[in-house]
């Protein structure tokens, strides 16, 4: 990312500041850190998910029906399910199931939405303006609502949740770049650029889209969270992952009407919806601070 | 002006004013005289008696009566509006009589006649579960309490008078010359049961409220429940805190979690009674890999029935054949078990299983069906150390059967699973919808073709309505042919109707035929 | 400190982090004197400014951090150092005022001319119908029609945004404006205009002006002492006519010598 | 023939016309272009680029018209004609040497040592350090952005600049340096350039003709000497009393000067002293006034103001001496 | 301003008849034929060539298309398959219920998502600001669902401080009827001076408005914050600050109009998205809302309800955004000269 020429000042902390404990945690980009490293955290846990988890197998297809519903102990540390699985593990592996999905609803969704962007964007007039309106349709309709019909129509699978959210998420980053790209095409360097008889696809990628990226990748990690939730509410309603993948938000619905029997069957994959999300939206907001200025 | 009154049955104003209403005059014991049902779904989508063929079963068969009732204790069936009946030798001729003295919310009498243009404006309009009827040729009305019916081919008509659905008598002059069914529509009732619709709201929470029908039949000697009301609560935990809490009488479906804690708390009863609905797993006889029997039979092997019923923990039973307790036809004993080691053999046989190719099945269950869903995931986990790869797809009911009716064979699944039960009290409805050959394929879901099966599948009605040992011994040994020799099937368990209710409550008895029906007449409300 | 004294800054020294921004020995503004800034860009200039109001590392500074200021401050008598946020806000406004450099950002976008001055006005404790003369009476003065006050600030130019930012100190009854490049962003018409009202204020009213500015021509024509500034550091300073013609420091001589000339009729000639 | 040339250029963002009718060539040596902000000196040179299409008139390359130029055509005009814009007219995420070897390349193939060679060239011909190749715009100072911009234009080795405001963004002394340079390159290449400025004093140096636009119209054209001296326009003469010169008077105020442009009759005329019934019943035709083409009904009145003016101002010129070379 | 009005109004018109079409064709996409599902499983051909025909299925596309658009102009949005009433009419039973529940969180979440942001933004970077950053991301990061589950559980069933579910007590039918004008429980009670189910009312949706304003409290807290340090950082706010007016002036009385704005779209955004989220709640809270007939329209692939439940939210969010964008030119005078 860019520096500014200036020497960074928020590094510095006022006097009154320089003296309190919590100043590590004060400082804008020391959330983005702290974001990051829980985000780390969850993706290490995730990759190392089959050798750090107690019962891998269970993580998997296998199944202990004699040993369904035990309260944490020490040998479950997060209790079992319904069906005998070690909860612990399962919320591991689907650390790997939730994170495929951010990563590739991001991808996807990003792909899509800046490459159109930023092509309306630049290009402006009935280009921008039928793009525009596209995207408008598709944000009109409400998010959920459209994954859930789309994953009524293309049954459901972690693969539908992927293209249900990105389908409804893409226009957010279109609509994002362009404005951005607009700005950044009336830029001299631009112009300069036409002038210099350099073809308008290599002017869009080479210069306006690199110069528009920054508040989209900033609310592509601000996202991360948003995609998370609507994947658990997707698998939730029962229209996401199923049997026998580990997802998050299938072990929350599967596990809603024990939660005030057995509490710990919704409550630890709950959680770690929560914790992820919120890791990621301490990333994004820092490097909202961060990089906006 | 303007405006309507929430609770105002018919809509119109001013119907319901305070002070005038019906529940004015004894407003304090209103409360304890009031039966709070919770249901998880929408209660009403039809009101008409004819083609009314859902949930709305709860109420129907509180404000309308049909000929029988069936009692799963004696697998018989039992008076209702018909006092007696009789049939003749050959099964073709049944004879009933009417109670005296009963009259429906209109005013007007229960008779022979009124009772024949119902149940002919039934037939005639051959919606939801009028089928029922198909065997009817003729019904005369000999006088006012005898109702003759003239039947194409022997059918146990009694049991068919039971039906949930279809076989309830009303007043089909009700509407005068409106539409009767427009009538029906808006929120109307002809029946003569102890009940008639008092309010219904279409999305309220509180979606329906009966009230006593006076001049019942049945009297109101003693305390009763003079009022019903169906509050609808789809989230299982929801209903039971309600329960907890006092609020209502009545939770319809609890999960074996909560009914446990039921157990445990001192204001509630928890009643678990076995069902007549099962699930079935069906196997693709005709196409995919499971056209050989050897694997169907080393699938039925494979399931692990002892550990699905733990898991279950009470809200499923043990199967025993296709037919649940409490129905002719039932094959107690025939309880099926895991056993790997043979599944593993007959694996072996076919080519397949553990250092064997990789068998690669697909399987359709309903979505968002808990129970199903374990079958599910302890099947794919047992077939995994089989090696045999199930994927399995949790489908909406309208998208698994399309894709199971598919032209194309190579398109329809493996293994099928859904839940079964009969519209009337006959083990029957089993065999004749699901294992007798179709064409198209409408619920031959396992698409089992035989000649032999479909000959004594068309025996069983004259044989339940003439010879009722002949008819057991004929189910028993179909059971044995569709499961063992053919191996379509495979019956993992019968489910339980686990309900919770107040204390209060007495006298409750399920009564399977009836899915979720309580019969609130027969209750009273205690301390 | 004189009665006219209305700036004395004695060795200011401000920082961020471990970087000098700014750092003037000596700068005195007495009443109905014109005292102007120059140098290059990031040289200080504004710094300096804010830093007499106490402005410097104010939340406004996107982020800064840091800001460490010694050294001598008094404005109208008021030690702006040492001085608590109640006592700064006592002189801010009242007795010395700023002038900002783009005319229509420094007004509140969402707020009609007079709201503000009705605002700042009562902020000062004048309020009802003394703020409602106060303020056409400023308003005239600064050659604008009172018609102005119903407009936002989009509706008006940049040269009548600048004029009525000077009106906001008179109405405030400042005794010093403090100006930021207050002309920059303006055409030179436009600029010949305002530069006219602020003269005539200080001619008039004894208004004093502290100028920042990069335009040594302009400076030249209004200032009566002149500090030339560069990487923070005050180069030279001194009355304006002696500083032009006989400039001593090199880079003050670079400075007069890039004023770009118009031809003039003598050069004809 | 003129290089470039626009012949009744009308141009147009929405409905109404930033620009009316303007016709003007640029030749080998410089072309003043000076008016207030918003007069549309951008949009003009936009339009100038190719990057804005008239909405009537004709922009001319040569003799061809720039808007029916086939791709060969398309791509010598590109390679002829380069801009140097105010600010940013670099990249902020490429460095100087893949800024310039953007321009090399766009044309020609070249090999990547040839193309590291041509830029330190080329860095080196604008008065830069070769070492400063590989730093982005935001390591740069203002004044070397301007340079590496003015190498970039360079590379393609162009016949004629348009400079939009090249150095209003910089320091008074920097901004000296870079007139310093356009000035070298233009005598010692023989480019041609449109130099679009608010100071005066920056065409009065560079620049031998130049045009005065007010609310997108030429309201004055001829020698810069004779417009700066003694104008014929009431809005020239406006500006040129404006600019404060050093040690000089304060520069009079003309008053009204925020009345916007009138919609009929003459468009100055809510800001002309001068101003009869007949600037507001008539909009004035461009017209030969002594060696020069004004659109006033008075010019010939405000001339001699003018001359008045200056006579009686006396104003001291400051001659332009100590200035450096490079850097 | 009214020809902006004007081009804003067909801008919106677009946008829903890009919606209705897009509906369409998923409905078209849906697996299983909604005749089969109307006419029910036992139906003969007979009966589902009338189903077909009712529907209009054997028309071609463009034409069913325009048929559709047609009806749904003239008020008909179809029948529903699993309630087997005309949709729209559902839909006016259903919605109210939702709107009340949204806009209650709604009310919640401006009221403490601005002054938290006008809170965090004045104390920047100390503890405060802090606390509610973390706390805003909280409530943002939280599944709703879940928080539903937990705060139920542990306020009503628990500590028995509010019902468990449900829009007010049922018992309240008997004893004080409602008259019902807008279906909208709480207008009407209040209205007809209702007080015991109003009450009742308002008490039932303490919980569930609670969970439901979670998420857009931490949004708008947020982009308060964000806006009003932007703000502050602005040329105006140096000159206030240069007037004399303090920090917390500043922020309150200068800078928050101005940072209204992108507040002001952003809970258009919310809305929106509130009413579906709050299907979630509603699940939870046996809220009588859109929620579950949404829910069960998707459980029975209901085709013409799903189709429904869609256009009304669409329409709503398009709705929601013309209004924002008149606001806007309330809040600012910029955007009133567009
Ligand atoms: N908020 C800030 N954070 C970091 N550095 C700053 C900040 N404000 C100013 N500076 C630095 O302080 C120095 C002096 O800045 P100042 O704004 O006073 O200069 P100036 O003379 O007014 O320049 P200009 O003519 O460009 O307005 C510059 O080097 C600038 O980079
Ligand atoms: N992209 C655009 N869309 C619409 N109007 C524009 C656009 N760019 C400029 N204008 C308008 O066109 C007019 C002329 O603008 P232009 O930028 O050409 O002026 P200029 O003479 O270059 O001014 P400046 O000295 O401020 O650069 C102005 O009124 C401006 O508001
Ligand atoms: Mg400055
Ligand atoms: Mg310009």
């Amino acid at each position: 990312m860019t520096a500014p020429v200036v020497p960074d000042a928020a590094g510095a902390a006022t006097p009154a500041l320089r003296r309190t404990p919590l100043r590590w945690l004060v400082g804008v980009d020391r959330l983005a850190v702290a974001g990051a490293a829980l985000l780390a955290l969850i993706v290490l846990a995730a990759l190392l998910a089959p050798w750090i988890a107690p019962h891998p197998e269970d993580g998997g297809s296998a199944t202990h029906p004699l040993e369904a519903l035990l309260p944490p102990s020490a040998e479950h540390w997060f209790g079992t399910d319904q069906v005998g699985r070690d909860v612990l593990s399962r919320v591991l592996y689907g650390a790997r199931t939730s994170l495929l999905i951010a990563v590739a609803v991001l991808a996807i969704s990003g792909g899509v939405g800046v490459v159109l962007g930023v092509v309306a964007g630049y290009a402006g007039g009935w280009v921008r303006d039928v793009i525009m309106r596209v995207t408008d349709v598709f944000l009109a309709f409400p998010a959920l609502l459209l994954s859930l019909a789309l994953a009524v129509v293309l049954q459901p699978s972690v693969t539908t949740v992927i293209v249900a959210i990105a389908v409804t998420w893409w226009p957010w980053y279109a609509r994002l770049t362009a404005s951005v790209a607009a700005s950044v095409a009336t830029r001299a360097f631009v112009d300069s650029a036409r002038c210099l008889g350099v073809p308008a696809p290599l002017i869009v990628f080479r210069h306006v889209l690199p110069n528009s990226l920054t508040p989209v990748l900033v609310q592509l990690s601000l996202d991360g969270g948003g995609v998370i939730l609507t994947a658990a509410a997707l698998s939730y309603l029962g229209l996401g992952a199923h049997e026998p993948t580990s997802e998050w938000g299938l072990m929350v619905q599967q596990g809603q009407s024990l939660f005030t029997t057995n509490w710990w069957v919704v409550t630890f994959p709950g959680l770690a919806i929560l914790i992820t999300a919120f890791a990621f939206n301490v990333l994004g907001e820092g490097l909202r601070a961060r990089l906006t200025r | 002006g303007g405006g309507k009154i929430r609770g105002g049955a018919d809509g119109s104003e001013g119907s319901t004013q305070p002070g005038t209403s019906q529940n004015a005059q004894n407003p304090s014991s209103a409360a304890d005289a009031t039966f709070v049902y919770v249901p998880n779904l929408d209660v009403v989508t039809d009101w008409d008696p004819a083609s009314s063929y859902s949930n709305e079963i709860l109420a129907m068969q509180n404000i309308y009566e049909s000929l029988t009732r069936y009692n799963p204790q004696t697998k018989q069936a039992e008076p209702r509006l018909a006092t007696s009946w009789t049939s003749s030798d050959d099964g073709k001729k049944w004879t009933f009589t009417l109670r005296q003295g009963a009259t429906f919310h209109t005013g007007k009498p229960v008779d022979a006649a009124a009772a024949k243009a119902a149940i002919e404006r039934t037939m005639k309009m051959g919606a939801g579960a009028a089928y029922i009827w198909d065997a009817v040729k003729k019904i005369e009305a000999k006088d006012s309490s005898t109702l003759k019916f003239t039947l194409k081919y022997p059918t146990a008509l009694d049991l068919v008078a039971s039906a949930g659905y279809a076989s309830y008598v009303y007043d089909t002059t009700a509407a005068g010359s409106g539409d009767l069914k427009t009538w029906f529509g808006e929120g109307h009732d002809a029946g003569s049961g102890p009940y008639t619709i008092d309010t219904w709201e279409k999305g309220k929470e509180t979606e329906l409220t009966l009230k006593a029908f006076d001049d019942y039949w049945g009297g109101w000697d003693g305390p009763r429940y003079k009022k019903i009301a169906y509050r609808v609560t789809p989230e299982l935990t929801t209903a039971w805190q309600l329960l907890r809490g006092g609020e209502v009488t009545f939770v319809a479906r609890l999960n074996p979690q909560l009914f446990a804690e039921a157990g445990g708390t001192p204001t509630v009863q928890a009643a678990q009674t076995p069902s007549f609905q099962n699930l079935l797993t069906l196997f693709n006889t005709h196409s995919g890999p499971l056209k050989d029997v050897r694997l169907r039979q080393a699938l039925q092997k494979a399931i692990d029935y002892d550990g699905v019923v733990a898991v279950l923990k009470g809200a499923g039973a043990p199967a025993a054949g296709l037919v649940p307790e409490g129905l002719l036809g039932h094959n107690a004993g025939q309880t099926p078990r895991q056993d790997l080691a043979g599944a593993e053999a007959l694996l072996k046989e076919a080519g397949y299983g553990p250092g064997g190719k990789k068998l690669e099945l697909t399987l359709t269950y309903a979505q968002g069906d808990s129970d199903q869903e374990v079958l599910v995931t302890l099947l794919s986990s047992t077939l995994d150390k089989l090696n045999v790869k199930l994927s399995a797809k949790p489908l909406q009911w309208t998208t698994q059967w399309d894709q199971a009716k598919a032209k194309d064979p190579a398109k329809r699944q493996d293994i099928l699973v859904m839940y079964w039960w009969p519209d009337y009290a006959d083990a029957f409805s089993w065999f004749v919808n699901i294992f007798r050959s179709e064409d198209p394929i409408s619920f031959n879901l396992s698409y089992l073709r035989d000649d032999a099966i479909d000959k004594r599948i068309n025996e069983l009605p004259q044989l339940t309505a003439t010879d009722r040992d002949a008819a057991e011994k004929a189910y028993a040994e179909l059971q044995n042919k569709i499961i063992n020799e053919r191996a379509a099937v495979a019956v993992p368990y019968v489910m339980n109707y686990q309900r919770a209710f107040a204390k209060s409550v007495q006298g409750y008895v399920d009564n399977p035929a009836y899915p979720n029906v309580v019969f609130v007449h027969d209750l009273k409300p205690g301390a | 400190m004189g009665n006219g004294t209305l700036i004395r800054i004695r060795g200011l020294v401000v920082r961020i982090g471990d970087r000098v921004i700014a750092s003037v020995p000596e700068l005195d503004v007495g009443s109905g004197e014109c005292v102007a800034i120059v140098g290059e860009s990031g040289s200080g200039k504004t710094t300096t400014l804010l830093a007499a109001l106490g402005l410097v590392g104010d939340v406004s500074d996107l982020g800064v951090r840091g800001v460490d200021i010694s050294g001598e401050i008094t404005v109208c008598g008021v030690d702006v150092v040492a001085a608590g946020p109640g006592e700064l806000r006592g002189i801010r406004g009242s007795r010395a005022a700023l002038v900002m450099q783009s005319p229509q950002a420094a007004l509140n976008p969402t707020m009609r001319l007079g709201t503000l001055m009705r605002r700042a006005l009562a902020r000062h404790g004048v309020k009802g119908a003394a703020a409602r003369s106060r303020a056409e009476e400023a308003v005239k003065a600064v050659l604008l029609d009172p018609e102005i006050m119903r407009r936002y600030p989009h509706q008006v130019s940049g040269g009548q945004a600048q004029r009525f930012a000077i009106a906001l100190a008179l109405a405030l009854g400042a005794e010093i404006v403090l100006a930021d490049e207050p002309t920059s962003a303006l055409d030179v018409t436009v600029q010949a205009e305002v530069v006219a009202v602020l003269r005539r204020l200080r001619d008039e009213r004894g208004l004093a002006v502290l100028l920042v500015s990069h335009d040594l021509a302009l400076v030249s024509t209004i200032a009566d002492r002149v500090l030339v500034m560069r990487d923070g550091a005050v180069v030279e300073s001194g009355p304006a006519a002696e500083l032009f013609d006989r400039p001593r420091d090199a880079y003050t001589r670079e400075l007069v010598a890039a004023v770009p000339a118009l031809p003039s009729r003598e050069e004809e000639r | 023939m003129s290089v470039l040339s626009a012949d009744a250029v009308t141009l147009a963002y929405g409905a109404a016309p930033v620009v009316h009718e303007v016709s003007l060539a640029v030749d080998e040596g410089g072309v003043g272009l000076i008016g207030e902000s918003g007069s549309g000196k951008t949009t003009l040179a936009r339009a100038l680029l190719g990057l804005l299409r008239p909405r009537s008139g004709t922009i001319r390359y040569g003799s061809r018209d720039l808007a029916a130029l086939d791709r060969s055509g398309r791509a010598e005009f590109r390679r002829a004609v380069q801009p140097v814009f105010q600010a940013e007219a670099l990249d902020p995420r490429m460095t100087a040497a893949a800024s310039i070897g953007e321009a090399l390349t766009t044309h020609h193939r070249m090999s990547r040592a040839g193309r590291r060679a041509r830029v330190a060239e080329l860095l080196d011909g604008v008065g830069l350090d070769p070492a400063l190749a590989a730093r982005r715009p935001h390591q740069m100072s203002g004044g070397q952005r301007q340079r590496v911009a003015i190498a970039r234009a360079l590379a393609v080795e162009p016949r004629l600049l348009v400079l939009d405001e090249p150095t209003s963004a910089l320091d008074v002394t920097v901004q000296a340096r870079i007139l310093d340079l356009l000035e070298g390159l233009a005598g010692g290449r023989g480019l041609g350039y449109l130099l679009i400025t608010h100071n005066l004093g920056v065409v009065g140096r560079l620049c031998r003709t130049s045009h005065v636009l007010f609310a997108g119209r030429v309201v004055e054209s001829g020698p810069t000497r004779d417009l700066l001296v003694h104008p014929a326009h009431p809005y020239t003469l406006a500006l040129r009393d404006a600019v404060p010169r050093l040690g000089g008077e304060p520069p009079r105020a003309s008053g009204r000067t925020e009345a916007a442009p009138a919609a009929t009759g003459c468009p100055f005329r809510l800001r002309c002293p001068l101003a009869v019934d007949r600037c507001r019943d008539e909009a004035p035709e461009a017209r030969e006034v002594t060696g020069r083409r004004v659109a006033c009904h008075r010019a010939e009145d405000v001339l001699e103001r003018a001359l008045d003016a200056s006579r009686w101002r006396g104003g001291t010129g400051h001659p332009a001496h100590h200035i450096q070379k490079g850097h | 301003m009214s020809r902006y009005l004007i081009r804003r109004l067909g801008q919106a018109a677009l946008v829903v008849a890009g919606v209705v079409t897009l509906t369409f064709v998923i409905m078209r996409l849906v697996p299983g034929d909604p005749a089969v599902a109307y006419a029910g499983p036992r139906a003969s051909p007979a009966e589902l060539a009338a189903a077909r025909q009712r529907f209009g299925l054997d028309d071609p596309l463009p034409v069913q298309l325009w048929n559709y658009v047609r009806d749904l102009v003239t008020g008909d949005w179809g029948v529903s398959l699993h309630t087997r009433r005309p949709v729209r009419d559902d839909l006016f039973l259903a919605f109210p219920a939702s709107l009340e529940l949204v806009a209650a969180a709604l009310v919640i979440a401006v009221a403490a998502g601005i002054p938290l942001g006008v809170a965090a933004a004045r104390h920047k970077g100390r503890l405060p600001d802090l606390s509610i950053r973390l706390s805003s991301m909280l409530a943002v990061s939280v599944p709703v669902f879940w928080m539903a589950l937990a705060l139920q559980t542990i306020f009503s069933s628990g500590l028995g401080w509010f019902p468990i579910a449900g829009e007010y007590d049922t018992g309240l039918d008997q004893t004080s009827p409602l008259r019902v004008y807008t279906n909208i429980t709480a207008v009407d009670a209040l209205f007809t001076g209702n007080w015991p189910i109003l009450t009742s009312t308002l008490h039932h949706l303490v919980l569930p408005a609670l969970v439901l304003a979670a998420y857009p409290t931490g949004v708008i807290a947020q982009m308060t914050r964000a806006a009003l340090i932007e703000e502050s950082a602005r040329d105006h706010a140096r000159m206030e600050r240069a007037l004399g007016f303090g920090e917390t002036a500043v922020l309150t009385r200068f800078a928050l109009r101005p940072a209204l704005n992108p507040v002001l779209s952003l809970i258009a955004l919310v809305f929106a998205y509130s009413i579906v989220n709050g299907f979630l709640v509603e699940a939870v809270f046996n809220w009588p809302g859109l929620g579950r007939y949404a829910t069960d329209s998707i459980r029975t692939l209901d085709t013409p309800s799903i189709a429904g439940v869609t256009l009304l939210v669409a329409a709503l969010y398009v709705l929601a955004n013309l209004a924002v964008d008149l606001l806007q030119g309330v809040i600012d005078p910029r955007a009133r000269a567009r």
